[in-house]
Formats: structure tokens, sequence, C-alpha cells
């Protein structure tokens, strides 16, 4: 990048001065500054809970600073609403979107749009808009979908169409990337490339060092709530960068032994899910999975990834098929009961954790035995062993590194990162002979995501079978020992781990992908 | 959030519905001074009348059982993410469960295994009528709110059928069963401290409400420390959830909502077998819905729904007394005061917590987790 | 025959009649809870707004006056559960249920307080009532056989008021599903930090939900007082708010088929009152508290039978706190 | 001295029929002697006897309850208090300190049931009860006996309010209901039911037709639309509780008031006069009479809980 050394130069666009920001005792944001110059992209990292959409969000007026100020184009503004934000040219697309998902597209476009009392004139234009923006930035979307039926990839679209809608200048994205594919990441990319030409300011919150690399032209690493370090991309490299988020030195590659299959513990033959209203969502997959092998399953989300994980689970019952594991037979005449499987060793990290694998209200005890609460081991007669659960949780919270490791705390209270780390410390500590995987890392920092690949192997090398479900290439071909590639509810291809490559994977699923461009159904 | 509440904790419990209650108390006030009483005197002869005699008291915690009763039954539904404003129609036909088998039985048996009978009959009954639209919600998808409001309806027509063309005690004006025979009456508290000595005036107060606080505990072990009430609680608090665990959230309605039915059928218990000693119309008396209040208020866990409870009948019995007492203050007059008792230390309750908790804080812990 | 056919327009004229409050409250919930605010004080509101109205138009000489009044208090009431659980976060359940005791009392401590007839109010006379407006050329129709009976007696003849509850449906419709007011405000039901982070007032929206609720309950209840009967009388909503409440759910939080409820709920009601007392053949009279269930029982089967699941707008019952 | 009290049930003291009978009689005692009394309204069962006893309690004597759900409250406080003087209206307890009080709804009934008859041009009538009770029965059958012997092919159509307590107390279903009764045909309706029976009296009103009121004289409510009102004389009878109590002439037992007591029967004032002729009024007369010699049985549903004797 040839025009590192000027990026310094351009004035800046937006400015926060000493940004500071307390939840009751937490202090999320400690006097932060930070400086984004006109028409660049400016990369934020830092590790989960480190204030940086806590920051994001008070530039964009959803929260209040206590003390500080934002400049904007050189003139002090307040914002005291994203309204105030909003008129200033600064949007955000939010790390948990921000959509009505009973709403089309369309109807999402102008919710925020000022304008005349009636509706259709507004839909009317938003429709023309609409289309000339997915022209221009090949952000192509059907304007009439409903967004609860669009895949991720889809829906963040809309929530960048709806920035461009509104006339942004300068663009906040928190997290944009966790939920995309290779490929959608990449179209992404190109649209924030295709918006810094036209002098849009964007503000790209990532987990991602690599995607910092590969598109922002500064970046600022926060830690604890403070901004630790502003650096120019050119000049810096993702060791350091890690190195500043986490406070130590990161390993980034993993030393993958090779496996040993053992027996073949998951077999499944001729399996088909029919959802809700009659679509088939997986059609006649076949596989094994051996035990002390990773297998992948690769492919653009909303091909059928999730239902067949739910199948597996004994979470969705199937009209087609047959699924062997430890001993028992699934068939659609003998319903696999989530409860019974888990007792045999199947262990299921779902791939909504949130939405699946916890209950959100309950304190982090209570959903370390969420699916084991039959379990003896916790109860005594009738009563459940509060002492002896805590404990366990307590251990668990240790070993997986939960912060903050207090077994009391509301689910939710927790960053996404660390309510991940809960819910696979829950399921791998039963030493599973079966282990359903879905998204391990989505949304987890760089440090949390090392330690969750770590273990995986290690589940492997003591004999677990593993199915992994993951979006992120890069995931699965540091993992799987065997890939395969999912579209449309069919396995379409099959790749051994260690010649595979992002190429020739990304190709399997775009190649079959072609006739399904957008994603969106 | 937990970690970071700085101001002490009797501030938050204890202090603020205390200041909410007055704030209640003030504006009744107000009212009470517009119709020409004095409000002092007002307060006093309430509070006097709710807690100052022993009478008093006996009324106030007859009352607090029944809303007891019914407020857990709220709560316990309300926790598998259930609304059951069915709680008057439950505890009207765990009445007549409790009727018909003292009815049935009172010549013949001794008064624990009647007593028997009574607690497992009201709770059946409850639990019967509430299992239908338990069960509608489960496997029919029917809004357990409308089925619940329906079999309140429902629950009246059919006592009222009972009890005029059934039940009657022959050749009498007034559409109730006979008496129950003195052996099926449990025991009042006046008559229960006797036996150990304790005079105490008579009240309606009776053993039910050791089988009210016995439930409360029940419940609190239910909810909190039994896999039974893990599970009703993964329900409520997030279905898909329940359902990646191995739990069916479909029999978990259906058996939270028995559960409800038989704990409001309790109502019954105490009101039939304990107070009136024999079947009559309309015993509920609104019970249900305070219920709900009640269960809300006290956050639906059974230690805030005992002091609610509490609170409410303090409020029958002082009100009733304050109605007894000045004779411009109507019972009207008291529904007012127990609505804005309601509102402020209910609906309310978060509007001047803030402020007060803020006048308490201690400087917060340097360095707090970020 | 003939008396068969005017029997069941008078029927159905008798379920429009006894469906308007509940209409009217319907709508005013539905408007309430689509932007996410439990309204169980639908019942109280009407109540305070029956009173309110009466009083008024007993004091003033003129039922409009008394509309305005029980529009006011509706609307006055709205503001106090708006203030509870919108700014302060309450509870809607027990701020709805505070209303209704509320009210309960109030009206007749009022009532005596300026009437002194024992809480109820002094009877309104023809001016001071929503009289049945008739239609033009009902005496010309008179004679058409079915077309001029229905004309008359379903069409013509009611007071203003049912029309009022009428038109409110497509109104209502209209404004949900074709003004910008309504889309954001189906959106704040759904998912307010979306409207929020939109730069739209969550507070401010789900204030005019409210408000709208209060005049529409306000309404139902001069209907009640003003219109229907012509006196209020204590609790004389006698849980029409709930019904109202429970034919919302039944219509999914949507207007037409809410319409579609009340107008089910008012039929079952009438045809209850005509089948009292009735033998009907092959069972001979059916004793009376089983025809007054009849209405709930259907109620129930219908639902079970016909209904899917509801799904209630997401953010139903749930305060708008960002900062925890 | 005497220091007379009275316990209002759930209904209240303004229940438009019975309580307010009631009240409107002790309230006259006190505009006449001055005396003041002590009064309480129940909300629920229990209240019953705790206030019957708070008021034997603070001394008040004599103690008067209203309504047959008071009895068997009554009797116990009235055991435990056997110097104090009780009266009970609608029931009977038999102590030796409590005067029993009851009506011959049926008779009073009976009457204006007569009167619709006459009066009637579509041969229809209608009753419209609160709940489905007994006493609610009593009046019925008194009322349809009275119809059919004004006119043996008259018919009566009979509906009641509902099986909440709001059924005494709802106007709207009480409209609601006399409408259905026109709508097939009857022109004249005798509401007993409290409240209720304000919406069926609008509802004759608007439609035209005539309503007969209860308890009390309720021909002033809408003048020229209520036919009569069946008079049931609690305020004389509670007026005479408390005078009897003053003058020392009060005597426990039982009193039943029926036409020859006065204790009920028809209003004829102003307000209605016009609706009934003098050659009907005549027959109401020697109806009266007839009754008080014995010489017409009117059957008392409560006397074997049937209307048929
Ligand atoms: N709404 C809130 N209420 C209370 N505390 C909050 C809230 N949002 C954030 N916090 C606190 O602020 C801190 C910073 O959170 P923030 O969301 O900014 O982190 P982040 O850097 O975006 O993390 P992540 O990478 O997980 O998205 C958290 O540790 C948390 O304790
Ligand atoms: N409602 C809340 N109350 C308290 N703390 C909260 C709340 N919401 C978020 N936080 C805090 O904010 C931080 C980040 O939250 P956020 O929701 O951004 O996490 P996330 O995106 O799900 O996390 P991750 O980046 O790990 O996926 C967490 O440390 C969490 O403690
Ligand atoms: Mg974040
Ligand atoms: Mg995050």
């Amino acid at each position: 990048m040839s025009q590192a050394a000027d990026v310094a130069l351009l004035p800046p666009a937006i400015e926060l001065v000493g940004i500071d920001k307390r939840f009751g005792a937490v202090h999320a944001n400690r006097a932060v500054s930070l400086a984004v110059a006109a028409g660049t992209i400016h990369g934020i990292v830092g590790e989960n809970g480190a204030g940086k959409s806590t920051l994001m969000n008070i530039l964009h007026g959803f929260y209040q600073a206590d003390a500080g100020e934002i400049r904007v184009d050189g003139t002090a503004i307040a914002v005291r609403s994203p309204e105030d934000a909003i008129r200033a040219g600064i949007d955000m697309v939010h790390q948990h979107f921000m959509l009505v998902s009973t709403f089309t597209v369309l109807e999402n476009l102008v919710l925020g749009v000022k304008g005349g009392w009636r509706l259709a004139p507004a839909l009317g234009r938003a429709r023309r808009e609409l289309l000339r923006l997915a022209d221009e930035f090949g952000l192509e979307i059907d304007p009439d979908a409903v967004v609860g039926d669009l895949p991720v990839g889809p829906r963040q679209r809309v929530e960048i169409l709806k920035a461009l809608y509104r006339g942004a200048r300068i663009l906040i994205l928190d997290e944009p990337t966790s939920v995309l594919t290779p490929a959608e990441t990449a179209r992404l990319f190109a649209v924030l490339r295709a918006l810094k030409a036209r002098g849009v300011t964007v503000v790209l919150i990532t987990h991602k060092l690599r995607e910092i690399m590969e598109i922002t032209d500064t970046v600022s690493v926060m830690r604890q709530g403070a901004m630790v370090a502003h650096r120019v991309t050119a000049e810096t490299d993702r060791e350091s960068l890690a190195e500043l988020m986490v406070g130590r030195k990161v390993p980034l590659g993993l030393d993958k032994q090779a496996a040993r299959p053992g027996d073949v513990a998951l077999a499944v033959r001729g399996l088909s899910v029919v959802d809700d209203l009659g679509v088939t969502r997986v059609d006649d997959v076949g596989f094994e999975v051996r035990a002390g092998e990773i297998v992948g399953i690769a492919g653009v989300s909303g091909n059928g990834q999730s239902e067949l994980l739910a199948a597996l689970a004994g979470m969705e019952p199937f009209p087609q098929g047959e699924v062997r594991f430890a001993g028992t037979v699934m068939t659609p005449a003998l319903p696999g009961d989530p409860g019974d499987l888990r007792t045999r060793g199947l262990a299921h990290v779902p791939e909504d954790r949130l939405g699946d694998g916890v209950v959100g209200a309950f304190p982090a005890w209570e959903n370390v035995i969420l699916g084991y609460h039959d379990d003896p081991a916790y109860r005594r007669v009738v009563l459940i062993d509060r002492p002896a659960i805590l404990a366990d949780c307590a251990a668990k919270m240790a070993k997986y590194d939960v912060r903050p490791a207090d077994p009391h705390l509301a689910t939710h209270g927790f960053s996404g990162g660390n309510q991940q780390k809960l819910v696979i410390a829950r399921e791998l500590e039963r030493a599973p002979s079966v282990l359903l995987v879905g998204q391990p890392t989505r949304g987890v920092d760089i440090g949390a995501i090392e330690f969750i690949h770590k273990t995986l192997l290690a589940m492997r090398d003591a004999g677990c079978a593993v199915l992994l479900v993951s979006v992120e290439l890069e995931e699965i071909m540091a993992l799987a020992d065997r890939i395969l590639v999912m579209f449309e509810g069919r396995i379409v291809g099959e790749v051994a781990g260690e010649t595979a490559d992002e190429r020739t994977l990304g190709l399997l699923m775009a190649n079959a992908a072609e006739g399904d461009g957008d994603g969106s159904r | 959030m937990a970690r970071g509440e700085a101001a002490p904790a009797w501030v938050g419990h204890v202090l603020v519905p205390l200041v909410n209650l007055a704030l209640a108390f003030l504006v009744s006030g107000l009212i009470v001074l517009a119709i020409g009483e004095d409000p002092l005197e007002a307060v006093v002869i309430l509070v006097r009348g709710a807690v100052g005699f022993e009478e008093a008291i006996g009324y106030t915690l007859y009352y607090a059982t029944n809303i007891m009763f019914a407020g857990l039954a709220v709560a316990v539904a309300f926790h598998a993410g259930l609304f059951n404003i069915g709680g008057e129609g439950q505890a009207y036909i765990g009445g007549l469960g409790v009727g018909v088998a003292l009815l049935a039985f009172d010549a013949h048996l001794p008064l624990p295994i009647l007593l028997l009978i009574s607690i497992l009959a009201s709770a059946a009954f409850g639990a019967a009528w509430a299992w239908i639209p338990g069960y509608l919600q489960a496997r029919r998808g029917s809004h357990v709110v409308i089925t619940t409001i329906m079999f309140n309806f429902i629950a009246f027509a059919l006592m009222n059928y009972l009890l005029v063309n059934v039940l009657i005690q022959p050749g009498q004006m007034s559409p109730q069963s006979r008496e129950f025979e003195p052996v099926a009456w449990l025991p009042f508290a006046h008559e229960a401290l006797g036996w150990f000595g304790i005079q105490v005036t008579r009240s309606p107060l009776n053993l039910s409400l050791l089988w009210a606080l016995a439930c409360c505990l029940l419940v609190w072990l239910l909810i909190w420390r039994t896999r039974w009430g893990y599970r009703i609680r993964v329900v409520g608090g997030n279905e898909p959830a329940a359902r990646y665990a191995g739990i069916d959230p479909a029999k978990v309605v259906i058996a939270t909502m028995c559960v409800s039915g038989a704990l409001a059928g309790f109502v019954g218990l105490n009101e039939i077998m304990g107070v009136q000693h024999r079947l009559l119309l309309n015993f509920t008396a609104g019970y249900g819905f305070v219920g709900i209040a009640a269960a809300l208020m006290g956050r639906n866990h059974p230690l805030g729904i005992i002091l609610a409870s509490l609170l409410f009948g303090a409020l029958y019995q002082g009100g009733a007394e304050l109605a007894f007492e000045m004779p411009r203050i109507t019972r009207e007059l008291v529904v007012v005061i127990q609505g804005l008792v309601i509102l402020f230390s209910g609906a309310l309750e978060h509007m001047l917590r803030p402020r007060i908790e803020a006048m308490f804080r201690r400087p917060a812990p340097a360095g707090g987790e970020g | 025959m003939d008396e068969h056919f005017l029997l069941a327009v008078l029927t159905l004229d008798a379920t429009l009649r006894v469906a308007t409050p509940l209409i009217l409250c319907a709508m005013a919930g539905l408007i309430s809870e689509r932007s996410g605010i439990i309204d169980i004080s639908l019942e109280g509101k009407m109540l305070g707004a029956a009173f309110a109205a009466a009083a008024v138009a007993h004091v003033s000489g003129s039922e409009w006056v008394g509309l305005l009044a029980a529009v006011l208090t509706g609307a006055m009431l709205s503001l106090v559960h708006g203030f509870a659980c919108i700014t302060h976060n309450g509870s809607q359940v027990v701020s709805g249920v505070a209303v209704n005791i509320l009210m309960s009392g109030l009206t007749v401590t009022l009532g005596i307080a300026w009437f002194a007839q024992g809480g109820q109010t002094p009877g309104l006379g023809e001016a001071e009532r929503f009289r049945p407006l008739l239609w033009p050329g009902t005496e010309a129709l008179r004679e058409v056989p079915v077309l001029g009976t229905l004309y008359r007696e379903l069409l013509s003849g009611h007071n203003l008021l049912v029309y009022v509850a009428l038109a409110a449906v497509p109104l209502v419709w209209w404004g949900l599903y074709r003004t910008r007011f309504g889309l954001r405000l189906r959106a704040v039901g759904e998912n307010p930090e979306a409207v929020d982070t939109a730069g739209i007032s969550v507070a401010w929206l789900r204030y005019r939900a409210v408000l709208l609720a209060g005049l529409l309950a306000g309404i139902a209840g001069a209907y009640l007082s003003t219109a229907q009967n012509g006196a209020f009388v204590r609790d004389m909503t006698a849980g029409q708010g709930y019904i109202a409440l429970a034919a919302m759910i039944f219509g999914k939080w949507r207007p037409v088929p809410a319409l579609g409820a009340c107008l089910l709920f008012g039929f079952l009601d009438a045809l209850a009152v005509r089948l009292q007392g009735v033998a009907l053949p092959g069972v001979g009279e059916i004793p009376v508290q089983f025809i007054q269930a009849l209405p709930y029982v259907l109620t129930v089967v219908l639902l079970a039978g016909f209904m899917g699941r509801a799904v209630a707008p997401k953010a139903i019952g749930i305060p708008y706190v960002k900062e925890r | 001295e005497l220091s007379p009290a009275v316990v209002f049930d759930m209904g209240g003291k303004f229940d438009k029929s019975f309580n307010e009978g009631v009240w409107n009689g002790i309230e006259r005692f006190k505009t006449e002697t001055g005396v003041k009394y002590r009064e309480f309204e129940v909300t629920n069962e229990t209240q019953r006897e705790q206030a019957l006893r708070r008021m034997a309690q603070r001394g008040a004597d004599p103690v008067l309850g209203i309504g047959f759900a008071q009895a068997p409250a009554l009797e116990k406080v009235a055991k435990e208090f056997p110097e104090t003087r009780f009266a009970i209206i609608d029931m009977v307890v038999d102590l030796p300190n409590v005067q029993s009080i009851v009506f011959k709804e049926h008779e009073g009934s009976f009457l204006v049931g007569a009167l619709a008859a006459a009066t009637s041009k579509t041969g229809k009538v209608g009753f419209i009860g609160g709940m489905d009770i007994p006493l609610i029965r009593r009046f019925a059958c008194g009322y349809v006996q009275g119809v059919k012997h004004g006119n043996a092919k008259a018919e009566v159509l009979q509906n009641m309010t509902g099986t909440t307590p709001a059924a005494w107390n709802n106007p709207t279903k009480g409209g609601e209901l006399a409408r259905s009764q026109f709508d097939r045909g009857a022109d004249i309706v005798y509401a007993a039911a409290g409240g209720t029976g304000v919406g069926v009296m609008q509802a004759a009103k608007d439609a035209g037709k005539l309503a007969i009121g209860v308890d009390s004289n309720q021909n002033h409510i809408h003048p020229g639309t209520i036919l009569t009102s069946m008079l049931k004389r609690v305020d004389v009878a509670a007026y005479n509780v408390f005078k009897t109590a003053m003058d020392g002439t009060w005597k426990p037992g039982i009193q039943v008031l029926g036409l020859a007591e006065d204790g009920v029967g028809w209003a004829l004032d102003g307000n209605n006069d016009k609706l009934v002729d003098a050659g009907t009024r005549a027959m109401m007369d020697s109806l009266r009479a007839d009754i008080i010699a014995g010489k017409i049985k009117v059957h008392d549903y409560m006397s074997n809980n049937s209307c048929e004797g």
C-alpha cells in the first residue's frame, strides 16, 4: 500500500476524544481517543469484552458517554441518540443485527427514514434506490423477501443497504465477517472498497487479523476498555497485533498430528430432513465418522448444515434415512431423543449458542448442566446438588478460562466468546464418543479461538469422533481430517484434510453454488 | 449488574419498597382528605386494623393464605412461560373438590384422613381444571390466556348449576350445601393454639396457613432445587434450548399447568374446609386475580409472594376495618387504596429506585471489571 | 320461515351491538400490544371512560362532551400505564391490574361523591345519549322482502359508535400496514433495538400507541354508558375488557381476524341468550347454566380445533432497557 | 342510647334493589328519630361473620343482617351474644334473640304477572333474573302463575343474566336480554336482577316497550315505561326492626310478610297511573283480596323446590 504514509495526513472524519463509559461498576471505555481519516478504512481489534462495541455504540448514539467528545469533520457534535448520529452521516451495522425479522427487506430499509406518513410512496422510492445501490455495489437482494427467512449473509447485506440508503458517510461495521463465508467476506470487502472509493469512511471491528491486514488502512487495538495502540496497517503484522490485543504472544498456527482413525462411531445413511414449510433441507445424505477423526462439513450457510446437525442430535425428526450411533439406530419410526443420545455419549455444540445452547437468564452454573440435568452426579435424592454443580462449573470455568469466572453471573452477561466457552466446556468435558460442533468459534477472539481449536484436536486424539460444521474455511482446513462440502442439502464433494486448500474448496462450493449466486432464497 | 451493585442490600430490599408504600399512602391520603376524613387517623386505623390486635392479625393472615396459594399458582406457571389467568376458576373448582369429598366422607372418617383427602381433592380438581388449558396450549397451540379466561367463566357456570340443582341443602333458600360435620372442619388457629395453652381471639385463620407456607417452601424447592423445576425454567426461559436439552416442552407445559392449578385449588381448601365449612357460591372473591399481582410483585419467588400476600392481606383486613370505623370511607375507597398500592409498589417500583440507591451508593471499587 | 329469517337477522343485529365494545377494545389492545405493551387494563380504561362519559354527559347535557371526557379518561389512564411501564420499566401486567382495580374503586367513589346515587350516575335523557341513526330509505324499503329487513334491522338503526367501531377496523388495518407510523409501531413490538438504532424514539412510539389504545377504549366506555345503556352502573364492564383481550389473541394480533373473533363472541353470546329456556329437539330443555357457558366452551373448542399457534409480537411484555 | 347496626350484603347498599331498600328504611329511621346507626358492606364471604361480631362487640343492638347468605354467620354470632338482639331479612334463623323476616315474593310477583298479562298486547311477556338461584326462581314462579292466571295462553320468556357475581350489576347484558325478548315478541319484561334491571328498563324505554321494576318503587326511573314495580317492603321491615327495638316492642321469632301484611305489593303512582286503567286497577284489587283471603293459592317455589304445585 503506497499511500500508507499519507493516511495520517488526511483530515479526520471522526475524532473521539477521551470517551469514558461505565456500566455500573464495569469500566467499559477508559478515556478512549481515536481519530479516523476521511475516506479510509479503519480497523479496531481487541479481545472479547475489550469495549469495542461500546465505543462504536457511543459514536452511533446508542449509548451516551459519561465523558468525552465526538467530532465529525472537525466540529464537535452532540450525539444523544442514533438519530443525531444518522443526521451527522454516521451509521452502524451492529454486531447483532438490528432487523425486524417479520418485515421484508424493503420494510426494514424504510424503517428509519423520514418522509410522508404514507408507506406506499416510501416503499416505491426505496425499491428504486435499492435497485440502484444493488447495481452500484453488487449488493443484490430480493426486496420482498422476509428478513427472517434469509440466511445471515443476505441479512447483513440488508444492514449495509440500510446504512447506504440513509446516506451514511461514515459506516461502522461491528464484526460483520463473523457470520460470513470467505466468498461472502470477499464480496463484503469489495463493497467496502467501492465505498472507500466514493469517499466513505469505514470503521471495521473484527477478530480476524487476516482481514485487518487485507482491507484496513489503519488499525487500533483495545484492551480492557483502554486504547492501547494505533498503527498504520502496512507498518504492522498479525503477530504484533495479536500480542497487543492479548498482552502475550499468541502462536497463530496449530501443530496438528496425523489422525489415527478407529472404528466407525457415527454412520449416516440416506438422511433427508424436511422443514415446516415442506422444503427439503437435507437431501439423501450419507457419511461416516470414525473415532479419532474430525470430519468437517463446509458450505455456504443455509445449505442444510444446521438441519443436518439438528437431525443427528435428535432434535429434529426426519422422514427418511437412518443414523447409527453407539448401538442405537435412529429412523423415522424411531426418532432419537436428545437426552437419551447424550447418555450414550453424544455431545452437541449448537451453532446458535444463545438461541439453542443456553438459557440466557440462567446463571452460568445452571447452564453448565443443561442437557445433563438428569445426571445422578448432579443430584442428591430428588434435590439437585448445588455445591457439586457449582464446583463443577468453577472447575470448567477455570479450565476453559471463562471470564469472569463467576458461576453466579447470568449467562447473557457474558460476552459471546465466553458463552461459547461455557457451552464447549459443558459438551467436551463429558468425554463423548461423538461430538457434533457447529460454528465453534463464531465471534470469538483469537486467544479463545486458539484454545478451542487445541481442545478439539485433543478430543480427536483422545479417540472422539468429531463432526465439525463451520463456514470458516480456514478453521475447517486447520482442523478437519476429511472435508465434506454441502450444497442445497446434498454432499457435493469430499476432500482430504491435508490436500485441501481454500481454492479447491471454494471452487467446490462456488461451482455448486453457481445457480444460487447471492445465497438468498 | 449484580457485581456492580454498590448500594447496601437493605436499601433495595427494604427501604425502596417502604418508600413506594409510603407514596401510595400519600396519594391515598390526599383522596381521604378530599372526602373530608383525617388521613393520619385513617392510616392509624388501617395499620392497627391490619396488625394491631390478635383478631386483626388472624384475618390478615387468613387473607394472605388465599393470596399466597393464588400467587404461587401464577408464579409456577410463569416460570414455564405461561400466563395462567385462570386461578380464580381453578380455586373455585378446587373448592368444589373439597366440598364434594367432605360431603361424601365427613360422617365416616377422622379429621387427619379427611384433611388428606381434602388436600388431594382440591389439588386434583384444581389441577384438572388447569390441565385442559395446559393440554390445549401444549398440543393444539391454543393460547393459555384465552382458555384460562374462558375456564373461569365455565367454572362459575358449573358451580352455579351444581349448587342450585344438585348440592343444595334441600329446603334452603341459599344455594349452598349442608354444613359439614364438625369433625371435618380444619382446626382454626385459635383452637390449635388452644391445644398448647395459648389463648388467642378467634378468627378465620386456620391450619391451611401452615400448608400455604409449606407450599411456598415446596414451590421454592421445586423450582430451584429439583430437576423438574429446572426443566420448567428451561422451557420458560428458552424453549429451543429445552428441545436441545432433551426436555419435551409440551409435557412440561401440561405438568406445570397441573401444578399451578393444584396450588390455586388450595384456596378452596382454606375457604371450604377451613372457614365456610360448606360449599357455597363465590367464595373465591377475586383472590385468583389478586394472586397475579402478588406473584408479579413478589417477582415469582415464594419469599416475595409471602411478603406481597401479607401486604395484600393487611390491606384487605385493614381496609375493612377502615370502612368499619370511618363512615365516609366506603369499601370502594378501600379498593382505590389497594389499587394505588399495587400501582406504586408494583408497577412503579423502579421509579425512585435508582435515585434512592444512588444516595446510598458506596464508591465503586477501583478498576471495575472491563 | 319469514319469522325465522327475521329472528336470525335480529340475532345478527344483537351480535353487532354486543360486539361493538369488544371490537373497540380489541383494536385498542391490538395497537398497544403490537407496540410491545401488554394491555390488561382495557377493562379499567373502559370502566373509567364509561363513568366519565355518563357523568359528563349528564352534567353538560351533551353526549359529545361525554365522549370527549371518555376519550380523555382513556388517554389519561394510558399515560399512567405508559409512565409505569415505558418510562419506568415497570411490569406491564401489574400496571394493568393496578389500573383495573383503581378504576373499579374510583368510579364508584367519585360517583357516590358527585351524584349520591350509590356510584351510579343519573339516568341520561334522550338528548344526552347516542341514539340510533335511521338510514335514509328505511321506510321506503320496508316492503322489499329480504333486503328490506336486512337494511332496516341490520344496517340501519345503530348508534354512531357502532359504526365508529366498524370503521375502526379498516382504519387500524390501514394505519398499521399502510402508514409509516404503523410500520414503526409493528417494528417496535418486534425489535425495539432495531427501531432505536434507526434513530426513532422507542418510548415516544410506544406512548403514542398506548394513547391510541386509550382513545379507543375510551370510545368503548362511552358506548357502554351513553349509547348501549343510559347510565353508568358500577363495574358495568363485567369482564368485557378481558374478553376483548381474548378476541385479540384469538385474532392473532391482526385487525381483521380480531374483528372476526369479536363478532364470533358477540354472536355466541347473542345465540346463548336466545337458547335459554328453549327446549332443543331430542335433548329437551338444557339447564340455563350450560347455555350460559356455551359461548366460552365453543370458544375453547374453536380455538383448539381451528386455530394454529398464535405468535405474539416478539418484544411484548419486555421493558426496553439498554444498560443493565 | 339505642345503637342499631346493619350489615349489608355483597351487592352493597346501593344495589338498586334489595340492600338499597333497607338503606332507605333505616335512613328514614335516622331522620325521624335522629338515632345514628353503624353500617358495613361486606366484600367477601368471611366478612359477614366478622362484621356481625364486630357490631355486637361494639355494643350495637339491634344488629340487622341483610340477605339469606348471612344466615349461617348470624346464627353463629347470635349464639355468642345472647343478650344482643339480631334480625335477619330473607331467611329464618331460629334463636331466641333473633327476629327473622321473610317475604312472600311469589305473591307480589303473581300480582305484577297478572298485570302484565292484562296489559300485554302480544300475549308474550318476559322475565329476567340475575342468577339462577332459588330466590329468583321464587320470583319467576310467582310471576308465571300471575301471567297464566291473567291469560292462560300467554307465554313467558325467561332469561338469567349470568353465573358470576357480575350478574347483579350488568345492565348491558340485562338490556341485551330484554331486547332479545322483545325481538321474540314480548312487550313487557319483569326484571329481578338488581343493578342489571337498570339496563332492562333502559332497553324497554328505547324499544318503546314496558318494564316492571322490583323491590323498591322504580316507577320514577323512566316514567311511562315502567308498568309497575313489585314492591318488597324491606324498607318497612328494616325500619320496623329499629323502631320496635327503640320502642321496646321488638319481638324475636319469624315474620312472614305477604300481601296481607303489606310486605309485598305493586306500585301505583303518578309515574304509571296512565298505564293502568281503572278496570285493571279493580281487577288487581280483587286479585289481591282473593290471595289474602286464600281464594287464590300462589304456589311457593321454595315449598317443594319446583314450580309445579
Ligand atoms: N448493555 C450493557 N450493559 C452493561 N454492561 C455492558 C453493556 N454492554 C457492554 N457492557 C460492558 O462493557 C464491556 C465492554 O463490552 P463491549 O461490548 O464494548 O465489548 P467488545 O469489545 O465489543 O467485545 P466483543 O468482542 O465480545 O464484541 C463489557 O465487558 C461489559 O461488561
Ligand atoms: N446485557 C448485558 N449486561 C451485562 N453485560 C453485557 C450485556 N450485554 C453485553 N454485555 C457484556 O458485553 C460484552 C460484549 O458483549 P457482546 O454482546 O458484544 O458480546 P458478543 O458479541 O456476543 O461477544 P463475542 O465478541 O465474544 O462474540 C461482554 O463482556 C458482556 O459481559
Ligand atoms: Mg462487541
Ligand atoms: Mg462480540
